[in-house]
Parts: structure tokens; C-alpha cells; sequence
């Protein structure tokens, strides 16, 4: 069992992080790497932060950048950890992590159907939760909703009862 | 389909005995499906009207849309409507049918039940409470006793006006009857 | 001829209007274990009637020719199961046409699932079949027992054998086949704990999942008209039948309602659990009854 | 696993329930009762509701629009609009019963509403609800569901004790953080705008101080408002006193934010902010007469239009009444100085003590010009006229005013009485009481006025602090005489008890209880009970029109002489926002005028 | 008759045994599942755009909305993460009624999916049982925040209402019911039903390497023999400041995570008494100022709880703007349902999908968002 300043030191030592955050208690996140994001999880799968909580996918648009967000947690240590990175909003193109957490994959399938990110490694990208979906991914910050309902849909005109 | 209907009193009779018998299909497509169990079971007991659940669309008589429908279910319930017999009821649970409710600006939501299938009652709520579902069935008895829960008729009737709106939504439907 | 033809009639629609009352008045019981009111008992004729009224889609013809003798076969059996005093025929050797025709129905609802092609009904009808095999053997071996001890296959004959008293009824003579033969009754009508075919959460109401309108209607009369049969069939054998048709009628409703009830309180086997359940203790029991009553 | 107990008869005790009455409940026959704190269907009381709109700008599903209806009630501060609520919709989330700022909008036990037609779901609620019926109230709201805020962040002022001795201004203004936070309670429900005279755009503009956008804040406080600094501290503020969450609590202070605003912006960004650095000319000549808030007002917006302005003044500076009339405890002179200079600086030309139909005629000025605009201000005070009045320490307020902010000495006795109940009795009492401090160290002076306390027509505020500064009051009389003693000086007032202010008509109409007397010793009297103008320079040659007392002018303050605007205390008011908004409105109108 | 031959069956969304609108796509062999895809996404209402696109304070009618069959743990979740973003810190007594609502919400849930289990295998009268028990909750529900699904109560910076005393009573009252009449009831009906054990036992197993490869979490979880609980590990509201235990399993399969979600039900009604007896007075609620203009600093946070089914979490992002920048909703049952459906099922039994289904607590309201 590891403190929270104890884990600091340790994951310092051991990978190259870009920045650390104690969020709060028992939280904290990390930055790190494009290249080293895969075996930066590795290294924290074997030490004890085994449970992938899900995969969260933010798009800063304004930085022209997505941010994958892993979160970790461990049984031993009780901390739930925030692995992060950025990759660029363009290519929107990462690697897979399904080798380390089979469940990963559909994560990625989901982060693929609503922000439009490829997964290298990953080859089922069809479509998960949306069905026959030709517009920008709907998660994405220049995707408007109320346009696209506006175009597609249509509003009850209510008349009479006045 | 309806010349068989000829005579008046024939048709009441039959409305009558439709009328005390509603097979209600067992589809929960939104959230309003939560208070579906207790109308069905022991504190609300919807049998006692008559009403009971079916498992597959060809037996059954009543199609609950119980609030919002995602485009994707939507094309299902297209399918499970045409798979229904005639004379089937329609009717609409709580806000999202009405008026898309919570999902106003959803893109994923369709926003008005009756563009797509023909609906026969609504009911208020988000979603309406056991009583209120009760209350509405009963209202749908009044209504096939009437003969004014016609909707079928008119699905059938209006049938490329319902293709045109469905196909706006969905693009291409596979129809299978 | 035409007496004898009418004579047909009435009792094959008196049998479907008792088995649908009977089917009532089980879900009025059944419901009231489960804490509520239930539907009125006279809900099934409404449903049945609904049904006839509503449009109906089929799927060919062997899905009719199905439908037809599911309810035929339904029917034809009941000819030769006698209903208290109403017996069409009773010749010698009626028990074991009995069962043979029971299984009619089901090649009928066979016949209908192939015509239909929803994969669901296919698998209700295989898992049907197959449970079979199940009751059907720990039956066969009470019912050779039964016609053992009362020297007769005649169904008749096993129900004048047991007329001279309560003392004389075969409950009383072979109680293990009774208990192992109403085990199996329950699989004969797919009561639960051994309604694997139709169970509605795993595939949809099974054989008949295509079946609507007018067919369903029809699958229901024969649904109601099985219950008459086989709970007759049950009295008949095990419970003295009876002259009296009110009588034979109260019997034939105890028996029914105790199967409602245990169907009420159990869930269902899986279709193969169920077989070996039946190869199991029932069996065995069936064969100590035999081999108590031949020796 | 074989500890697991299970026997084939355990299950059997189900059957117990055979034996049982059902738990069914038998809808519809009996209904079970919902809970007290149900949310059924909505109701509102149409009397009450302001038409705010809070509950549309809550819904989460824009499922209330405001609809105008016909029948309802529209005093100043409600609208004609009431929620419209569609419950194809709603979700009954019961957000708007619990910002509902009036508390009108409520819902009801009631929840059945079943109908083919999906065009019945929307309704107006009234008393009944979409059944047309009346139901049992549901849910409530109470103090933990509140989302308003409803009490305003404290302002910090002077204590009596230090106010009184100077004439430093006692309001402190907010900090950014106060200030923010108090123009987070605004719901922007705009029914202040309707009820400025000005209507300016408060609701935008406290937006912009609740976004840290002061700049935001100054563009729209300009578009309604050149006087931003005066009006953030001497406004008589109609907005606060109709704003919607004074319905259930304190209303925001509008008028310390626009303070707040103004004072936070550095005078030397006026121009870059408000793009003004550079404006279009036009060859086209207009005077003003009088540098009051409307002759201001009128200036700022003409010059913005380009036309050459010159103002004439008769006293020395800028201001008019904003300086000679209100004290500088309540308006700091720089603070006007930096409204008027701005003024200034946009080109605007300033020609002081030069009093028209004196220093110059008016037939002069229109020969100069292409159009004027005459905002002379009421600048002579009104006497009771009651026995005494006569008398050499009897004074009227608005003079003493004007040689206070000169710097002048003025008459001070130690017992002074004020007559009269409105804002300006109040400045002159407080005033005196600064000066009786400085001089005697103590105060004494009383204030009679006709109204009583609770309809005096001076703010609330206004008379507390003057109480707390040691004014007595002694409301509800009006005065009967004064007592002159032999030796000519004053020595006391009669007065007697005002049964009633306004006659059934609401006209000024007072009665009198001649046997409720009253003395109270004096020796100085100030009459503060109103002012009235001098509109002798449109003379003879000048065939004007008047309503009443006042000019009379159309809709962009347009005299019966096409060139001559008039504007200000002369046609409306008397106080400094409907200066301004005359103002503005007759710069509409002459360049309207001066286009054709 | 379809024997040995691989047919495609379409398990769902139209389809009694489906817990929910879901779909699972599956090839068998006889009876047997060989291979298996899930289909969700039918209730997909784009919750997470929904949400960036509502003002902090209309979302909280919004988010209960995400899980049908327990919506407080949204509610809760929500708040939480408003709270920790901002900093924010509830009265002592509002952390003590969020307890409360939330292991009444935990009870309601369990009793449903005992009913709803039951009802996989056919045993419909403990179905109708199930449903008519969680509805006396239901009435406790209503009668607190006044609705009886969506109660819409919890909301950022404390709970709406106070809960009066009266109703206190009512709750304990209640618990009685719960302990003494209607869950030997159950116990008799169901755990001592052997048809039923047989029904479960050794069906639908979920083994503890795949449970934590997977990051199932909650009674799936403990059921293979760990005591992990959301409660314990990162305790939040007022569970610090009870006194419970977490019951664990050992075999992994349905009968065990049913038997648990009994023990659960007992620890609960433990955990709400003495919440109930301790309840410190005081407010229930901050003042966090005028809702339309709620505002946070820039921030992020993962927060998690426990509900009925395992870990529920929400990473919320806020770039301190009127609106959140970013809601992704970990619904627990996420794993099992998407990817659980491929390595698991397969080995399944046709007449187990169901069981497995319920079992594990599939939920898809919540994966579909």
C-alpha cells in the first residue's frame, strides 16, 4: 500500500512523465508521452493497478488536440490514477491498448464511433452504438447538435388552446 | 381489408370482445418501460382489465412506445409494428413521444411518434406512473369500443406518407412482414 | 350417423370451453399466490374470441396443415378418452392410442415451426421432442404397470375396475405410479417446472412464436381442449373416473389446479435437466411401483 | 455448496397467500393517494406571476414558452406574458416551481392526462390544470430547493457616527468579488429594462460584470446611458424596486453594479472601448440649453451622430442639478466630472454663465443654429406659503443646496425644521446635519412632511441613514404656521395632523385634523416640497404649447415649434434618469429633424 | 431440427428475456452458444453532448436519466463531481440523507434484479413478488422528493429536501416489513427453491482473472471470492461513519452473486438504521447561489461510487464556464455488456443468456448513454 506522495516518487523515478497532478485524495493524474503511453500502462498494470475503469476521450478544440484519458485503479494502493495524453486533432490516429485489457477494444470502438479516432490494432472499428452515422462524430466539439436535429427532425407546431 | 366489416352490429360485437382482450407486446424501447413491472405484476395487476403481456409481435395487440426511440430502435419497432396483425393500437408513453421531451436536442432521438407510426393515445408523464398507464388503457378500451382507435387504418391508408418520414430518418427501411 | 356427428361436436366444444375455464380459473389461483387479483376467470373465451377477429398471417401451407393437425390431433384424441360418462369410443387397447395420439399434436406445431423458419420456434419444438423422451418413459412404464394390475388396456376397463370404491381407486393401490405419473402429466402439459418449449424470457413463447390472429386462436383451443384430455385422461386412470360428470369435473379441476400451483412456486428445467430428471427418480420410482405390483 | 438448505416444501409456503387479501391496489376504483410532495401537473396563479420567464430559461427542455395573453394583469413590473408549458416536453423536474421567482408557478397531486391529440399537451396553466380541474398542491419548494439567491451581498458603507462628520461619500462600492457574485443572483428576466425609463440593457450588462467583462458592461451601459457614474449613485432605480427577485427577496443592486462598472474602467479607455475615437462630422448645428443629465444625455448621443453641439450653461460647470442639487456625500464631484468629461472629449463645446433670455435670447440662438434643444431644469424652489413664510430664516432647499456645492456660507441655526418628504428634503437635511456637526457638534434637526412614513416619497434608505445621522422625523403632519416670536426670530411650527395626501381621484387633495396640533420648536425653516422651472425665455415671439404645467412635446420631445426640443425635468421627471432618457430621445428626434 | 448446424439467433432488442432494449447477435450449435457479438446502442440518446450543452444545474434532471433501474447513483455521481471539482463541502446531514436515498435506491435494485433473475428462469410468481417490494420503496421515494422513478433529489451541493422525521419512521418501519416478512419470504420462495439453485449454480461463471482483466466491479466482482467495494476503498457520503460488512462469494456464478445480493440487502437495511438513528441535524443543503449561473473552476475529476451492480463513475471535465466541457459516463455494467458478450458467452447455454444476462446485471441504458 502506497501513499499518494509515495506513488509520486515512484512513478517519477520509473517513467517520463510530462507533469503530475494530486487531484485530490486518493486521486491523481499523470501525463504522459505519445510513444510511452502503451508501456507506461504496462508498467502500471504490473504494479498493482490492474482495473481499467474506461477510457474518456475529451476534444480540445481550441488545441487543435484530442486528450485520451486511461483510468487506473488500484486494489492495493487505492488510488485511482488518471493516465493521460494528447494527440493531434487531425490525424486522430493512437494505438491500441486491447493487448494489455482485451476490454479496451470495445473502449476504442466507442471513442472511434463518437469522436472519429483510429485505433492501430485494432480492426473491428464498425459502428457500436450508432447506426448508419454520416455526419462529423458527435462528440466532437464542431459537431452541433441542435443544427443537426433542426435539419433532421422537426418540431411539433402546437395550435388551438390559446 | 375492412369490407369484411360490413354490417354495424357485427363490428360492435367485435369491438367488444377486442375490446376485453389486449395482448400487449413486451418491448421496452425507453426508459418508460421501468414502470411497465409494476403495472403488470401485483401491485397494479393490469390483468385484471384484460391486458397481458405477449413475447412475440404476431400476437400481439398493443405496441407500448415507452418514451424515447433512438433511430436505431426505431427501425426495429417499423418492423415490429408491420409484423403486427391488424387491428393493433399504438399508444405513445409520457413527453418523448409527444414532443421528443428530455431529448429535445438529441441527434440521435426522433422527436414525434405520430410522423413514423400512427399513434392512438398518449399519455402525460416522464414517465406516467403505474396509474396513469392503467388509466390510459382504459381510455384505449373506450376508444376500440368506439371504433375510433383506428390508427392501423390509417397507417395503412397514408402508408407512403409514413414510408416518406420513416425513410427520412432512417434512410433505406427493409421491410419484412 | 348424424347424432353420432353431432354428438362430435358437442363434445369437442364443451371440452375447449371447459379447458379455457379451467385455464381461467388457474390463473385467477395462480395469481393469487402471487399477491394479486388475476384476470376474471372468463378471460380466456374473450381472448380466444379476440384472436378469431384479428387478421392472420401464414407461412405456407405446412404451416396451416400444422396448425390444423396440432388442433385435429387435439381433438381425436379426446374421442377416446373417456369424460365421466360421455365416451365415444371405448374399445380395448384405447390407452396406448391415446398416447400415441397425443404426440399427433405435437408433429402438428412441428410441422407448423418448420413452415414459419423463425429459429426460435425450432428450438422450442426440439426442446418439446426432446422432453418427450423424457416423461414419456417413467409414464409408459405406470401405465404398463397400471394395465398389469388391472388386466385391461382399455381405458374403460381401468376406470370400471376402480368403480367400487374410493378403496379401489388406483391412487390407493399404486400411489408411487400416481405421484410419478402426475410428475409427468406436468411435462405432458407443459406445466412448469417443465415448460421449457414455450418459455417466453429465453424464446419467446417457443413453437408458437409465429402464430398469430386465428392461429394462435387455434393453438390455444387446442391448448385448452390437452388440458381436458390429459387431466381427464389422469382421473380416468388414477382417480376412479366417474359417473357422475359434476364429479369428474371436481376431480378433473384439483388435479388441474395442483398442477397450476406447483407450476407456480417452480421455475422451469432446462430441457435437458428435465429429461434426466425424469430418468432419474421418477423412473426409478416407476419401476419399484412395477415391480411391487408384479411381485 | 451443500450447505445451501433447500427442501421441494420450502417453496410451498407461497401458498399461504391463497388464504390472503391481494395487495392490488383496484385502480381506477380507489385511487391510492399520491404523496404530499408530488409532482403532478402544473398550476399557476396568473394574478401573481410577473411573466419573467425564469422558468423557460431553467427548463432543461424548453418545454415553457411565454405566450402574451390578453386578460392578465400588466402594472409596471409584470408582463403581459405568461409560461405556456408543453408536456410533450416536460419531465417534471420541477426546476421552474423551484426558481419560480414569484412563486406562482406550482404543481399539483393531479397526473392523469391522457389524450389521442397530441396538439392538447401544451397548455397555459391557470388556477386549473390541463384537466380543467382544480387538484391538491404537490410538490413545494422550500429553503433547501431554493435556486435563487435572494439576499444581496452587503454593501459596505460609512457608519453614522463617521458620515456625518464630512462630506465623503458613504456608499464604499464592491470588490470584484462581491461584485460578481452579486450580479450571479440576476436571472435576466429583462422586466428592469421595461421599467427603466432609459431602458437600458441591465440585464446585459451585469452579464458582462458577472463574465469579468466590464468592457462588455460599459458598451451597454452607454447605448441607454452617457451618465453611468451619476446614475450608479443617485438613481432613483425603478429597476430595483420591480426586479423579480425582490418578489420573494432582496432585488439585486443594479444600480451599485453599473457603479461598480464605471468605476472600474479607466477613464483614458473610454474612447478605444466604446469606438469612439474617431467620429463621422456632420455639417449641421445644434445648442443646448442647460448641462443637465438631459442636455448631457442629448449632447453625448448628437455628437455620436456627428452634428456640432454647443451647450449653454448658466452657472459655472457642468452637472446642473446632479451637481447644485444633489450633495457631494451622495455624488462625489470627480465622479460627475468623469461622465461630463468624457463628454468633453468626444468635441462636444461647453459655453458657461451664460443664462439664456438674459446673456442671450433665445431668437438669438436659433438663428445660430439648425436646432435646440431647451433642458433648463427646475431650479426654483416652491414655498408652503403658510403664515411665516415670510420670514428671513425661512429658506428653500434648493438653494441652500446650490451655495453648499459652491462653497458658500450658508445660514445655520440649531434647531432647523425641514418640510417636506422627498429625496431633496432629505439632502438638505442631511446636509445641515453634516454642517450642524461641524458646528455645534450635534445635531437637531427635524423633517415634517405630509406622508406618512410608508408613503414618503423619499427612499427608504434614504431616510434610515438619515435617521442614523440623528434626523428625527415626524411624518404625517402638514405645517399650519409658523410661530415668529417678538423679536422677529423664529420659535416654533404648527402643524397639524394630514389625515390624507391624495383625494379619491389620487390628486394632490390633502385633509387636515384641525384638533391634532402640534408645535415643535424652531428657530430656521427649510422648505423642501418642490421646485418648479422658468420657461420665460421662450417668449412672446414664441407661440409654444403646454400640458399642464409642463411643455408640451410629442414622442422624440418635439415642441409645437418644429425646431425646438425640449427635454428633461421640464417635461418629465424630476430626477436624473428621465433626464437622460429624454435626452437620448430628443437627439433621436433632431436628427430625425434635421434629415427631412 | 437445427441440431449441430451454426445458426445465427438474434437475441433481442424485441425480445422478453433481454434485460432492457439491448441486443445480442449469436451463433449456436445445438444449444450451445459458439460465438457472440453485442448489439447496443438502442437507447442511445447522446447523453454526453446533451450534457455539455445544459447549463451545470439542468443536468441534474438529466443525468438520472442515464440508468433507469437505480437513477440516484447518477444523481449522485453528478453532484460529486461538482463538488470535488469546485471544492465545495456538504452539510454533514445532507451527506447523511444521500446515504440513506442511496442504499434505499440499492435495495430497490437488488429486489428488482432478484425479481428480474427469477424471471430469467420462469419462476414469475417471485418475479411479481420482487416488483411488488421495490414498490412499497418506491411509495418511501415518492414521499421524500416526490417522484417515484426519477427523483431528480440529490443535486450539487446537498439534497433538496430535508427528510422529516415522520418519514424516518416510515423507512425503519419499512425495514421491518423488508426483514421480517417479505425476505424470508423470499428466502423460502427462491434461495430455498432447489429447481432454482440447480437453475444457477454453475451457470453463467465468471472467474476472478477474467473479472478483473475485465474491471467488472461490484457484486460480479465479489462473488469470486474479493472484497472490493467502492464504499470501503474510497468512502464517500456517510459511509465512513457506519459500520457494515461486504459480503463476498466464492464460486462466481448466479446463485453466488444472487445469494449476495441477499446479504446485500440485509447490510443495507443495517447501514440505513444506523444512518437513521444517528442522523445529525443541521441543513441539508448549501447555497451555492442563483442555478442559472452556477459556476465552477476549471477542473477535472473521475469520480466513482458503488451501485447495486459495481463501480459507477463520471469523469467530468469543467473548463470553468456555465456549462461542463465534458461528461463520460463509466456505466458499470460497460465491460460485461460490450465485451463481456464476446469472451464470455460463448459456452453459454441458449436457456443461460438470460440467467447470464440478469445475473451480471447487465444494464444498457447505461453503456448506450
Amino acid at each position: 500500500m502506497r501513499s499518494e506522495n509515495e506513488l509520486i516518487e515512484l512513478l517519477n523515478r520509473d517513467l517520463n512523465l510530462l507533469s503530475v497532478k494530486k487531484l485530490r485524495k486518493q486521486n491523481i493524474s499523470i501525463r504522459l508521452e505519445n510513444e510511452e503511453l502503451v508501456s507506461g500502462l504496462n508498467y502500471l498494470k504490473s504494479h498493482s493497478y490492474i482495473h481499467l475503469a474506461t477510457i474518456s476521450c475529451v476534444d480540445w478544440i481550441e488545441d487543435n488536440q484530442f486528450e485520451l484519458i486511461y483510468h487506473l485503479f488500484s486494489y492495493e494502493d487505492k488510488i485511482s490514477l488518471s493516465v493521460k495524453t494528447k494527440i493531434n486533432r487531425q490525424k486522430s490516429r493512437f494505438v491500441t491498448i486491447k493487448n494489455l485489457w482485451g476490454v479496451a477494444k470495445y473502449y476504442e470502438r466507442d471513442i472511434h464511433d463518437f469522436f472519429g479516432i483510429k485505433f492501430t490494432g485494432n480492426d473491428n472499428m464498425d459502428e457500436l452504438i450508432l447506426e448508419n452515422w454520416n455526419e462529423i462524430p458527435p462528440m466532437r466539439k464542431d459537431f452541433k447538435t441542435r443544427q443537426y436535429v433542426d435539419k433532421k427532425y422537426d418540431w411539433r407546431q402546437y395550435h388551438g388552446q390559446e | 381489408m375492412n369490407n369484411k366489416y360490413e354490417s354495424n352490429k357485427w363490428q360492435e360485437v367485435i369491438n367488444w370482445v377486442q375490446k376485453r382482450s389486449l395482448f400487449m407486446l413486451h418491448y421496452c424501447t425507453g426508459c418508460g418501460a421501468i414502470e411497465l413491472p409494476p403495472t403488470m405484476t401485483s401491485r397494479y395487476d393490469m390483468s385484471r382489465f384484460g391486458i397481458g403481456p405477449a413475447a412475440t409481435p404476431r400476437q400481439a395487440d398493443i405496441l407500448l412506445i415507452t418514451g424515447y426511440l433512438s433511430t436505431k430502435t426505431l427501425r426495429r419497432v417499423i418492423y415490429t409494428y408491420e409484423q403486427m396483425q391488424d387491428p393493433k393500437f399504438v399508444m405513445g408513453f409520457g413527453s418523448c413521444t409527444i414532443n421528443g421531451g428530455m431529448y429535445w436536442d438529441s441527434y440521435n432521438t426522433i422527436k414525434q411518434l405520430d410522423k413514423y407510426i400512427p399513434v392512438d393515445l398518449y399519455i402525460a408523464g416522464c414517465m406516467p406512473r403505474p396509474e396513469a398507464i392503467l388509466e390510459g388503457f382504459l381510455k384505449l378500451k373506450e376508444k376500440i369500443e368506439t371504433g375510433n382507435a383506428d390508427g392501423y387504418k390509417k397507417y395503412n391508408k397514408e402508408y407512403e406518407t409514413y414510408k416518406k418520414n420513416q425513410e427520412k430518418v432512417l434512410g433505406e427501411v427493409k421491410r419484412r412482414q | 350417423m348424424i347424432l353420432n356427428i353431432f354428438g362430435f361436436l358437442m363434445m369437442a366444444f364443451s371440452a375447449m370451453a371447459l379447458g379455457l375455464l379451467f385455464i381461467g380459473i388457474a390463473r385467477k389461483v395462480v395469481a393469487r399466490v402471487q399477491k394479486r387479483i388475476g384476470p376474471p376467470f372468463y378471460q380466456p373465451y374473450l381472448d380466444v374470441l379476440k384472436l378469431f377477429t384479428k387478421n392472420s398471417i401464414t407461412h405456407g401451407f405446412i404451416f396451416d396443415f400444422g396448425a390444423i393437425m396440432a388442433f385435429g390431433g387435439m381433438i381425436t384424441t379426446l374421442f377416446f378418452v373417456p369424460v365421466g360418462p360421455f365416451v365415444l369410443y371405448g374399445m380395448n387397447g384405447t390407452l396406448l392410442l391415446v398416447i400415441y395420439l397425443m404426440a399427433v399434436a405435437y408433429l402438428g406445431m412441428a410441422m407448423a415451426t418448420v413452415g414459419s423458419g423463425n429459429p426460435l420456434a425450432s428450438v422450442g419444438i426440439s426442446r418439446a421432442l426432446t422432453q418427450m423422451l423424457g416423461y414419456e418413459l417413467p409414464f409408459i412404464v405406470v401405465l404398463l404397470t397400471l394395465i398389469y394390475s388391472s388386466n385391461t388396456s382399455s381405458i374403460i376397463g381401468i376406470v370400471q375396475a376402480q368403480q367400487s370404491g374410493f378403496m379401489n381407486w388406483n391412487l390407493i393401490n399404486i400411489p408411487i405410479g400416481t405421484a410419478v405419473a402426475f410428475i409427468a402429466l406436468l411435462g405432458l402439459m407443459g406445466k412448469k417446472p417443465f415448460d421449457a418449449p414455450v418459455a417466453p424470457s429465453e424464446i419467446a413463447s417457443g413453437p408458437v412464436v409465429e402464430h398469430g390472429g386465428k392461429y394462435l386462436a387455434f393453438i390455444m383451443l387446442q391448448h385448452a381442449v390437452s388440458v381436458v384430455v390429459k387431466t381427464a385422461l389422469f382421473v380416468d386412470l388414477f382417480l376412479g373416473g366417474g359417473n357422475n360428470i359434476f364429479i369428474f369435473i371436481v376431480k378433473m379441476l384439483i388435479v388441474w389446479l395442483l398442477a397450476a400451483l406447483i407450476g407456480s412456486i417452480f421455475p422451469r428445467f432446462k430441457v435437458e435437466e428435465g429429461v434426466l430428471f425424469y430418468w432419474r427418480w421418477p423412473l426409478i420410482a416407476a419401476l419399484l411401483q412395477a415391480v411391487i405390483i408384479i411381485f | 455448496m451443500s450447505k445451501d438448505k433447500s427442501s421441494i416444501f420450502s417453496p410451498a409456503v407461497s401458498f399461504k397467500n391463497l388464504f390472503k387479501k391481494p395487495e392490488t391496489i383496484k385502480v381506477p376504483e380507489e385511487n391510492k393517494k399520491t404523496a404530499k410532495r408530488y409532482r403532478g401537473f402544473h398550476i399557476n396563479d396568473l394574478d401573481k406571476c410577473i411573466g419573467c420567464g425564469t422558468c423557460s430559461k431553467i427548463c432543461d427542455n424548453k418545454a415553457i414558452k411565454m405566450v402574451e395573453l390578453e386578460n392578465v394583469k400588466t402594472e409596471l413590473g409584470q408582463r403581459n406574458e405568461r409560461p405556456k408549458i408543453d408536456y410533450g416536453r416536460c419531465c417534471w423536474c420541477g426546476l421552474c416551481v423551484d426558481i419560480c421567482t414569484t412563486g406562482s408557478l406550482q404543481f399539483t397531486q393531479d397526473y392523469t392526462y391522457i389524450n389521442h391529440d397530441a396538439e392538447s399537451f401544451s397548455y397555459i396553466p391557470d388556477n386549473k390544470n390541463i384537466n380543467k380541474i382544480e387538484s391538491a398542491i404537490g410538490y413545494e419548494r422550500d429553503q433547501d430547493s431554493e435556486l435563487l439567491d435572494l439576499y444581496r451581498i452587503e454593501m459596505q458603507e460609512l457608519d453614522a457616527e463617521s458620515r456625518v462628520q464630512s462630506f465623503m461619500e458613504i456608499v464604499k462600492g464592491f470588490s470584484k468579488k462581491q461584485a460578481e457574485k452579486e450580479a450571479s443572483r440576476c436571472v435576466e428576466c429583462d422586466i428592469c429594462t421595461e421599467a427603466c425609463p432609459a431602458s437600458m440593457n441591465i440585464p446585459e450588462y451585469i452579464r458582462g460584470i458577472y463574465d469579468e467583462d466590464l468592457e462588455e458592461s460599459l458598451k451597454q451601459i452607454y447605448e441607454d446611458n452617457p451618465l453611468p457614474e451619476v446614475c450608479g449613485r443617485i438613481c432613483t432605480h425603478n429597476c430595483e424596486s420591480i426586479c423579480s427577485i425582490s418578489h420573494r427577496g432582496e432585488a439585486v443592486s443594479i444600480r451599485w453594479l453599473k457603479r461598480y462598472a464605471v468605476d472600474n474602467v479607466d477613464l483614458a479607455e473610454y474612447n478605444k472601448i466604446l469606438g469612439t475615437e474617431k467620429i463621422h462630422q456632420v455639417d449641421k448645428k445644434v445648442a443646448i440649453i442647460g448641462a443637465g443629465p438631459a442636455g448631457l444625455s442629448a449632447a453625448h448621443y448628437l455628437k455620436l451622430m456627428g452634428y456640432q453641439i454647443t451647450v449653454f450653461e448658466a452657472e459655472s460647470k457642468a452637472g446642473g442639478m446632479m451637481r447644485y442639487g444633489i450633495p457631494e456625500y451622495r455624488l462625489p464631484y470627480d465622479k460627475l466630472d468623469k461622465d461630463i468629461n468624457y463628454i468633453k472629449n468626444l468635441g462636444v463645446e461647453f459655453k458657461f454663465n451664460i443664462r439664456i433670455g438674459k446673456d442671450i435670447s433665445l431668437s438669438d440662438i436659433k438663428k445660430e443654429y439648425d436646432a435646440v434643444f431647451a433642458a433648463t431644469g427646475l431650479h426654483n424652489g416652491r414655498s408652503t406659503r403658510i403664515p411665516g413664510t415670510e420670514n428671513n430664516n425661512v429658506y428653500q432647499a434648493i438653494y441652500l443646496l446650490k451655495q453648499i456645492t459652491k462653497g458658500e456660507e450658508i445660514p445655520l441655526t440649531k434647531k432647523i425644521v425641514v418640510i417636506g418628504g422627498g429625496n431633496v428634503a432629505m439632502d438638505i437635511a442631511r446636509s445641515l446635519a453634516r454642517l450642524q456637526k461641524k458646528k455645534y457638534g450635534q445635531v437637531n434637526v427635524l423633517v415634517t412632511s405630509l406622508e406618512t412614513e410608508d408613503i414618503m416619497p423619499a427612499d427608504q434608505e434614504e431616510i434610515e441613514e438619515a435617521r442614523e445621522e440623528g434626523v428625527d422625523f415626524e411624518p404625517g403632519r402638514g405645517p399650519k404656521e409658523i410661530i415668529v416670536s417678538e423679536d422677529g426670530s423664529i420659535s416654533q411650527i404648527c402643524t397639524n395632523c394630514c389625515v390624507s395626501v391624495f383625494d379619491d381621484d389620487m390628486n394632490f387633495n390633502p385633509t387636515f385634523d384641525d384638533q391634532d396640533i402640534q408645535n415643535y420648536e424652531c428657530d430656521m425653516v427649510v422648505e423642501a416640497i418642490g421646485q418648479a422651472g422658468d420657461n420665460s425665455y421662450i417668449d412672446d415671439n414664441y407661440d409654444i404649447k403646454y400640458e399642464g404645467p409642463r411643455i408640451k412635446v410629442n414622442d422624440k420631445q418635439q415642441t409645437s415649434l418644429p425646431w425646438l426640443f425640449a427635454g428633461g425635468d421640464i417635461v418629465r421627471g424630476p430626477d436624473v434618469i428621465n433626464g437622460i432618457k429624454t435626452g437620448h430621445n430628443a437627439a433621436q428626434g433632431i436628427d430625425e429633424f434635421l434629415k427631412n | 431440427m437445427g441440431k449441430s448446424k451454426r445458426t445465427e439467433m438474434f437475441f433481442g432488442p424485441n425480445h422478453p428475456g433481454v434485460p432492457g432494449n439491448y441486443g445480442i447477435n449469436y451463433f449456436y450449435e445445438g444449444d450451445t452458444v459458439v460465438s457472440a457479438e453485442p448489439n447496443p446502442g438502442h437507447l442511445h440518446r447522446g447523453f454526453e453532448k446533451l450534457m455539455e450543452e445544459r447549463e451545470w444545474i439542468k443536468n441534474t434532471p438529466l443525468v438520472c436519466r442515464i440508468c433507469v433501474m437505480e437513477p440516484d447513483i447518477n444523481e449522485m455521481v453528478y453532484a460529486m463531481s461538482f463538488e470535488a471539482i469546485g471544492e465545495i463541502k456538504i452539510p454533514k446531514r445532507a451527506a447523511y440523507i444521500r446515504s440513506i436515498i442511496l442504499e434505499l435506491a440499492r435495495i430497490q435494485a437488488h429486489i428488482f434484479s432478484i425479481g428480474g433473475n427469477c424471471g430469467a428462469i420462469g419462476l414469475y410468481t417471485a418475479m411479481q413478488w420482487g416488483v411488488l417490494t421495490r414498490d412499497y420503496i418506491l411509495d418511501i421515494f415518492e414521499e421524500i422528493t416526490g417522484g417515484r422513478v426519477y427523483h431528480i433529489y440529490i443535486r450539487p451541493g446537498g439534497v433538496r429536501h430535508d427528510i422529516e422525521d415522520v418519514t424516518l419512521q416510515k423507512i425503519l418501519d419499512l425495514l421491518n416489513d423488508l426483514e421480517n416478512n417479505r425476505m424470508p419470504e423470499f428466502q423460502k420462495l427462491i434461495f430455498e427453491n432447489p429447481i432454482a439453485q440447480k437453475r444457477w449454480k454453475n451457470t453463467a461463471v465468471l472467474n476472478q482473472e477474467d473479472a478483473l482483466s475485465l474491471g467488472v466491479t461490484g457484486p460480479a466482482l465479489r462473488a469470486t471470492g474479493l472484497e472490493h467495494d467502492v464504499r470501503k476503498l474510497m468512502p464517500y457520503a456517510a459511509y465512513d461513519q457506519v459500520d457494515f460488512k461486504v459480503p463476498t462469494g466464492e464460486d462466481g456464478d448466479a446463485w453466488t452473486r444472487l445469494k449476495l445480493k441477499k446479504d446485500e440487502i440485509f447490510q443495507s437495511i443495517k447501514i440505513i438504521r444506523q444512518l437513521v438513528n444517528n442522523i445529525p441535524a443541521g441543513p441539508v443543503s448549501l447555497n451555492l447561489g442563483n442555478a442559472l449561473k452556477y459556476k465552477i473552476p476549471a477542473g477535472e475529476a473521475y469520480v466513482k461510487i458503488e451501485s447495486s451492480r459495481g463501480e459507477y463513475g463520471y469523469y467530468v471535465v469543467s473548463d470553468g464556464g456555465l456549462k461542463p466541457y465534458r461528461v463520460h459516463v463509466r456505466g458499470t455494467s460497460t465491460p460485461l455488456g460490450l465485451y463481456g458478450v464476446e469472451t464470455l458467452l460463448p459456452g453459454c447455454r441458449i436457456e443461460d443468456v438470460p440467467v447470464w444476462a440478469h445475473s451480471l446485471g447487465i444494464c444498457p441504458p447505461e453503456f448506450d448513454r
